[in-house]
């Protein structure tokens, strides 16, 4: 067996804290994830196999509580400059045994990112929140985005300004009262306990100001939560209908107030495509063991498939570009990493948005690219569940299709590099 | 939807009998009728509705039988020139559900290498006519060269490991293999037709039924796609055969290449012209950024243009390759080794073609792409399995391997 | 080379006149002989002996002609039938050189939109065939729908840009607009098709010979490839011209499409067998790895089998394009939507692969692969000269554009 | 017109020397390069205009004695943690205005690099050969490694061993006796002054101890040259024949003898993917400028090219995929500078040639891959010379094919990753 550290690491600009939390994560992925990671592909609708691995992730490691301060009983990760690289290596590690279960894990946290990390930052909201998730319960996260009518419009808010967001949030005797139907975020089918919802003060406004994030409890009345949809891949990820019904909640759940509110959600773009260049690459590492392992004692004319020049051409090709994506994925981690530096640029920047996704999008195409070469070249044994590689043929096409697919990195693109005014 | 997805997409349309025509159509009329517009109940109760709706067209209409001569209680779709019109009907079916085209392509495949003309193998047909011309739903598995993990070395086709070996003694022969790896239906099959080598390492097919003394199944295993093919893997402990139920024949095997890459190119064909509709119909009704339809959005367009153009593709290779056979007067039968050759290159390209499509047509359906509600997630597993089915360990190299000694002579490799 | 390379690439081969095929034989021979074998001393004396060779079967054996109806002294080749034996002819000469092809199909498609059957356009006949029928070489230049960098807003042909103008006054109208781009040939011509729009709009084309008052041509530029067919822009200053001179159809503008995108199809199909003939002499001759010849190496020939594979692909698109545009009893005349997107559809695609093909095949001979020396680079710049000069500004996408119109009936883009 | 410098750049792993150097360069580019590289690409048999051109970097900007000890007058970059990042920018830059430049001016310095980066150094041959490079006249190296027979074997060093290498050389009388025929070297055809050449001592031996790579200067007696070849692009490069009949060079000649001189000469194959990376990728930068520039002013539907939603979806990727090359030709740097470092590997250890040579095939498979679809966004307009775009893709394919091409990285990287044990 092939170590996947034979691919790109980028030493010397990571924190020191992280090998050894690999190796922690590691451990718990080939122990506790791998043996069993075909029994959560069919345990999406109940959670049987994936609820006791989550509470293992998110409050055994403790990672649910990695974002908040210090002070609150956290991590305060979100204020440290190694937060991207943290954030990378676990999506990474746990993608490697099942990017689902990275993914739910992970997006647990993506709502708070919109108020703990600097210079969003909202320390009322962390102290009142911090119980949820340093109490030794698991609290699942949800950011609730996608609308019905929407698709991929919310996050196009450069565009589109929040004009077509559907969901109403009224402020009334001191509570913010939420009316309004989200569908497909990851932790929604009645896995979260906290929603981070995009709601609009005035609709059909494009104004800025009018954009409001707000924080609802997920037992708060007037939620209601619908069945997981039944889907290719991501079966740790359940998704499903969200209805808001007069939902109330204090004044200052709002994450920040006009205008903030707005920048703070884009820095979740970002955050979106670092996540998911950790998902993806963490799969890619483990269809290259799975192949290493494969085409060293799978035969052509009677030897090893990797002693044939043609196939190892192939196998070198497949090999090769996943180090590409995996240095390319550190590039996501270093542009959130240096945003403090005097050459770094703030999440929220145009310039980091259109850089994660140029990146997010090549490594995600060339996912799919690799994966089902991978596949191929299993041949009648690519497709078999046992093999894992099919696996993760599934779940990668769900990330090269969220966070508004392939057609908005394009134009987020032509946007940045080209300085397009009318698109 | 108003347009016929068949004559949108052009192809040699002379190539295809007009009775044909016909029968595709009703198939098509069903399809729509039956299963396209009651998805969400077809998935709710599929085992069993999928085998209802098997039983209709092979047994009522009768396509299990088509390819055998009428002798044998078949329809006579055993000339080459009704090779366009059986990859016609195979396409309908599989625009339904590629599960259903796929089983069929199996049976047609192995059947259309005993039963084809001109040289139609008695013995074979014998054996095989009554079973799948009767009134029961029989599947075959076909058992294709391959690699595996273990054993000593094996005799080769064209570089291919044969793991399955007979040995002849008089009128009988003992086939013999362990874990064998089938195309697709090795859990249900009735019928096995599989690639071996005698003792001289000569390739060969013999054809077994699955009730034979020393038949048995491994597990079935669950697959991306293709959910009611049950596959496991077959071994053969020293089963006894009739010697005349064995092609000893090189150019046997290269023409069960053939029908394969031909027929599970229809199939693929087939489910694609059916993702087409779905994603028609989404960039119909779909509106983005606030305003304007899917379609209108020139970006979008351009992704639309490329799923049409590679299914376009994908057409106009299945049907060409369908020409090569049956023009048998332009290019004399399936041992000319540029249908062969042909077979494979195009069929490696027009899963690629397939794939492709659908790859590139869910990326404008974003959620609705992997929902199970849309249908176009098991399109995509559906081919996907197919394309792999087709392949050997190795992916395409062994066919790039092919197309290089034809072209260029190769000898070595 | 013992094989012909013709008969190696699969086709429907029936499509085919015989009596085209002893020509284009023929015309085989000639290449082998005169400029394959001789590539340096051709090369010495390029310009020299490329006139010689373009004279010696235009005029000689009267390639120029063939198209004109046998009344104007052609050859009678105007019929939708003779379209394959027309692009058999247009590969030979190709594969000797791409830029005698090029000159031919820019010919062959201006003169078939006015000779072809069954609309004869006598007007525009009388014009051009007299000089294309005579004694002396002609040269055709095309001016397309395109870009420019300046102006005021142009009509349109699906998207794209018409920059020439007529403006009618009885029996005569004029001709203006600057700085037009040719497809090639634009510092040489004798004769301009020009599309362009009238005062309504409506687009059709004009045919000017470049002898006419206010006809003004830029200076000539270099490009990648084709050499031999100077290109440049072309001004037209208030040209009086004949309104019968006009054809004021967008059917016709589609036709010239369709026309275009087979022909030059043909043009980098036959560059690319002649590259393919290179290619497969390289690698029976080429030692690697201190052992063994190139072509036995499994990576190698599996690039080597790309190659093979995307040349064959262009060669099926290339003769199914033929084939829907001379099967006038299945799909009706290039009038019928479904041609006009096949050609553009699949002309984009033959240029792809006939790219794609040459710069796979280059990466197998490294240094021979760039040396003028081994003549494959001028396949490759020739190859991508047609394909730029075949697409509008904006590459691929108005292409893709008429796709999605036609498959997705999209409305706005 | 759009600043390049839009695209990523590796901020706070550069010297900081760099920028100032870059503003150096940039500006002999735009006003003495870019005005008249098209005039160059007809020089190829005379070099009227390159060789001023040449002697401007060389020797005016003085980069022919970078590499030196600053003892000997040179900057001593081969001793600093720089020095790949200071080539990198140098074959960018030029590169970006015409690549042959950068080759012809880069490469000279090629077979030096085998006895001035640490730990392989020479200073007895430094400091004799020194004098050519420091007195202010032009003197051109040139690294003749290929041989009629071989294409690229020699290259392929670790599976050939140099046992097809037919260039004798014999130790006679404390001279080194050279005999053999070399072709299509970078700066051959006349122009070089200094060879760097690979013999075997024992002609068939796969013995690394037999390989020697011995310097010797053009005008010793016995060494001819032939006349550059005619090629598809590269015009300020010369490539010809170079024939050693019985050439006499001293012993001391030979870099640094048996076996040390194969390790030494594999170092050359890392500077060679650095190099190619950096031409490649200033190719592109400067496609990304035209591009710009026309998709800005030419138009369809009566908008800019780039105001339209898909075309602006091809530019946006183009963009991207050429801010991809660019990060991942930092990381061929930075592969290079970290050496010393404690994760740092050897110039001459398979995971640095695997890896460049990783890199250095995909940016030359996604340049032409660029470069052709820029070309076809032009329309009839892509081909035509004075755009400047076609001569980038006649350059472009020969970096592509150059160093074994891209079948020898298909192996290096299958050896690397998957351990063949028989290719």
């Amino acid at each position: 067996m092939i170590s996947f550290d034979k691919l790109s690491v980028r030493n010397g600009s990571i924190s020191h804290i992280e090998g050894p939390f690999r190796g922690i994560l590691r451990d718990i992925v080939e122990k506790e994830i791998m043996p069993h990671r075909r029994e959560y592909d069919e345990d999406w609708q109940e959670h049987r196999f994936v609820e006791p691995v989550l509470h293992r992730i998110c409050v055994d490691i403790g990672i649910q509580k990695s974002l908040l301060p210090q002070e609150f009983g956290g991590w305060s990760l979100g204020q440290s400059d190694y937060m991207m690289a943290f954030t990378y290596c676990i999506a990474e590690e746990i993608g490697r045994g099942d990017s689902s279960l990275s993914l739910s894990s992970i997006c647990s946290l993506w709502p708070l990112c919109t108020f703990l990390i600097p210079p969003f930052v909202n320390m009322r909201l962390a102290r009142e929140l911090a119980p949820l998730f340093t109490g030794g319960k698991i609290c699942i996260g949800c950011q609730a985005m996608t609308e019905p009518q929407g698709g991929s419009d919310i996050e196009n808010i450069d565009l589109i300004k929040g004009r077509t967001i559907q969901t109403t949030a009224r402020l009334e005797g001191g509570h913010w009262v939420i009316n309004g139907h989200k569908l497909w975020p990851t932790n929604s089918g009645g896995l979260a306990s906290l929603f981070g919802v995009p709601c609009t003060t005035r609709p059909g406004s494009d104004d800025p100001d009018d954009f409001a994030y707000i924080m609802v409890p997920a037992d708060t009345p007037g939620v209601t939560q619908g069945p997981p949809y039944a889907k290719a891949g991501m079966a740790a990820d359940k998704n499903g209908d969200i209805w808001f019904d007069n939902v109330r909640v204090p004044e200052h759940y709002r994450i920040h107030g006009p205008g903030t509110d707005a920048l703070a959600f884009k820095t979740l773009i970002y955050m979106g495509q670092l996540g998911s260049v950790g998902f993806a690459v963490g799969s890619l590492l483990n269809v290259y063991e799975i192949l290493y392992d494969f085409s060293s004692t799978y035969t052509y004319r009677n030897a090893p498939l990797k002693e044939h020049d043609a196939i190892a051409g192939v196998l070198g090709d497949i090999a090769g570009s996943i180090d590409i994506c995996r240095m390319l994925s550190y590039e996501v981690v270093r542009m959130g990493d240096d945003r403090n530096k005097p050459w770094g640029k703030p999440l929220h920047s145009h310039e980091t948005i259109a850089r994660s996704r140029n990146i997010k999008e090549f490594i995600s195409d060339r996912a799919m690219e690799i994966c089902g070469k991978a596949m191929d070249l299993l041949g009648p044994h690519g497709c078999e569940r046992v093999l894992d590689i099919e696996k993760h043929w599934r779940d990668l096409k769900m990330i090269q299709l969220w966070l508004g697919g392939k057609q908005l990195c394009q134009m987020e693109k032509a946007r940045y590099y080209f300085d397009c005014a009318t698109l | 939807m108003s347009i016929n997805v068949n004559e949108l997409f052009p192809y040699p349309a002379q190539w295809v009998d007009e009775d044909v025509t016909a029968i595709a159509t009703a198939v098509h009329q069903w399809a729509d009728k039956e299963i396209i517009k009651n998805r969400l109940e077809y998935q709710k109760a599929y085992h069993e509705l999928f085998t209802k709706h098997r039983r209709e067209h092979n047994i009522d209409i009768g396509f299990q039988k088509i390819i055998f001569p009428e002798s044998y209680g078949g329809s006579g779709f055993n000339s080459p020139e009704k090779v366009p019109s059986i990859i016609t009907i195979l396409g309908e079916l599989s625009r339904a559900d590629a599960a259903l085209g796929f089983m069929s392509a199996l049976e047609y495949s192995a059947s259309a290498v005993a039963a084809m003309e001109p040289s139609v193998n008695t013995s074979i047909c014998d054996m095989i006519a009554p079973l799948l011309c009767g009134n029961e739903l029989r599947s075959v598995a076909i058992i294709m060269p391959g690699s595996a993990s273990t054993g000593p070395p094996s005799p080769l086709f064209l570089g291919r490991e044969i793991r399955a070996r007979i040995k002849r003694s008089g009128a009988t022969c003992t086939l013999s293999g362990k874990d064998l790896r089938p195309i697709g239906n090795g859990a249900i099959a009735d019928i096995l037709a599989v690639v071996c080598a005698d003792e001289n390492d000569k390739p060969g097919i013999a054809y077994v039924t699955a009730d034979q003394k020393g038949v048995e199944r491994g597990n079935t295993f669950i697959q991306t796609g293709l959910d009611e093919c049950g596959n496991a893997d077959i071994t053969f402990n020293d089963v006894a055969i009739s010697s005349e139920h064995v092609i000893s024949d090189e150019d046997a095997v290269r023409e069960l290449y053939t029908w394969l890459n031909l027929f599970l190119g229809a199939v693929s064909l087939g489910a694609c012209l059916n993702f087409f509709e779905i994603l028609r119909n989404w960039s119909e009704n779909r509106v983005i950024k606030g305003k304007g339809l899917l379609r209108e959005n020139p970006l979008c367009a351009s992704v639309l243009a490329t799923v049409a153009e590679e299914i376009s593709l994908a057409k106009i290779l299945v049907y060409n390759i369908s020409n090569f056979i049956s023009r048998t007067s332009v290019w004399g039968g399936t041992e000319n080794p540029i249908i062969f050759m042909a077979a494979q290159m195009f069929g490696k390209r027009i899963q690629q073609c397939a794939l492709n499509a659908i790859n590139r047509g869910m990326e404008l359906m974003a959620s609705a792409g992997y929902a199970k509600e849309w249908h176009a997630e098991k399109h995509w597993r559906d081919v996907k399995t197919i394309q792999t089915c087709l392949s050997a360990a190795g992916g395409e190299v062994p066919v790039q391997m092919d197309i290089a000694r034809y072209f260029y002579g190769c000898t070595d490799i």
